[in-house]
């Protein structure tokens, strides 16, 4: 069994911290992926909020997370995504993958990463001085899930 | 008869102005309560009519068209999500 | 110009302070990446011992990070490995990158940690209380390197 | 006649018994120098009489057997590399 963990809320994460939690008493894991997703500048005063539907949300992440343990020998996951106004600079998401294998921690990061790009339920508002909008998804992050499903 | 619990999120919560609604319907599927909504025209026909993408959730599962509509389900639709 | 940090010595490195170190003051990565190899368990007692070829082990690590440099949009990249004695879940390796593209900061990371595997002159050196052994090169990180390679 | 400095590693160090030498060759290319270390038979030809896998780096670059030896050219010799 793989030791899982999923966090949704407004809090901030602390890469440094999330890693020492998912580590610590682990002598087997020989390699850990990690991933951190952050706000990009968009413009002057530019503030970002992340909506999201509760419920389903940690239900998506749950499923996507369970899909990779299948998939890859994975000893430990972490996933934080926040929700709320962020600034630029500011920490999304962040994902966290612990195995004996250094391919295997890769691969099911970037997959964790892919599937929630695209089936968990978030939704990014930009707001700067120029106005206000919703971010549209965008065909490439489609084509980055779907080369897990190659046959 | 069923009743339906229905939930907007985002773009389409801003464009319908509600977060939800407590709906009672004869729709079998996600397509024929689409298309339902579609009917009251204006932002309705504008979001759901086919000019613009979006998603369906059944029960907080991602869902087709094609899929029933359980009596009492909490059915979700909103644009394609932009996490991460 | 990416901003590169490479470091080949006996410290211990905290993750967390090498990713504040990469991100602060950057608000146009939106993506990091990061890998940690740590000492796995081989045994009661089990020491490992790292050992390098100085500056020959500089110059091989700067001219990975180069190579990869030239061929994704990195922001930062950093590379800390560790030598001399290390005990089973201590960490081995660091590899941060930081891009505008997630895809970029995962491949640009998997491409260094591939190319130090199989370039960079580090040994290792397991000793425990049934004896002592170099560990033998795997023929898999050569695939894992070729992957790369290709057309 | 050329000037080298060789200098092995890991296995091969503790093998040799030595970290390194300075030797006066003809050699001109590493496969040369090669040979000319394992005819000295023993440890030298075990490790390097083609039995065991095994890298040379020429003034701390990889090289292949055929790379020529420059004079006074720092020349290393190690076990496949095994970091990370």
């Amino acid at each position: 069994m793989s030791r899982i963990r999923i966090v949704v809320g407004p809090q901030a994460f602390d890469l440094g911290q999330e890693y020492a939690a998912l580590v610590t008493g682990d002598v087997d894991s020989g390699a850990v992926a990690a991933f951190v997703g952050r706000v990009r500048d968009f413009g002057s005063d530019s503030v970002m909020t992340l909506e999201h539907y509760p419920g389903m949300t940690e239900k998506a992440l749950a499923a996507i997370v369970d899909t990779a343990c299948a998939r890859w020998p994975l000893a430990a996951v972490t996933v934080i995504h926040r929700v709320g106004r962020l600034a630029a600079g500011d920490e999304i998401v962040l994902v966290l993958t612990a195995s004996r294998h250094r391919r295997a921690a890769y691969d099911a990061n970037a997959y964790i990463m892919d599937y929630l790009k695209t089936e968990a339920p978030f939704w990014k508002l930009e707001q700067n001085s120029a106005g206000r909008q919703w971010v549209e998804a965008r065909e490439e992050d489609d084509t980055e899930r779907q080369r897990w499903e190659a046959p | 008869m069923k009743t339906l619990h229905l939930v907007y999120f985002a773009r389409l919560r801003e464009a319908f102005g509600s977060a939800g609604e407590t709906l009672a319907t004869d729709a079998a599927t996600a397509a024929d309560l689409v298309a339902e909504l579609a009917a009251r025209g204006g932002v309705w026909l504008a979001e759901l009519g086919g000019g613009r993408v979006f998603r369906v959730a059944i029960n907080q599962d991602m869902a087709q068209l094609g899929d029933a509509l359980p009596d009492g389900a909490e059915v979700a639709i909103f644009p394609p999500v932009t996490g991460g």
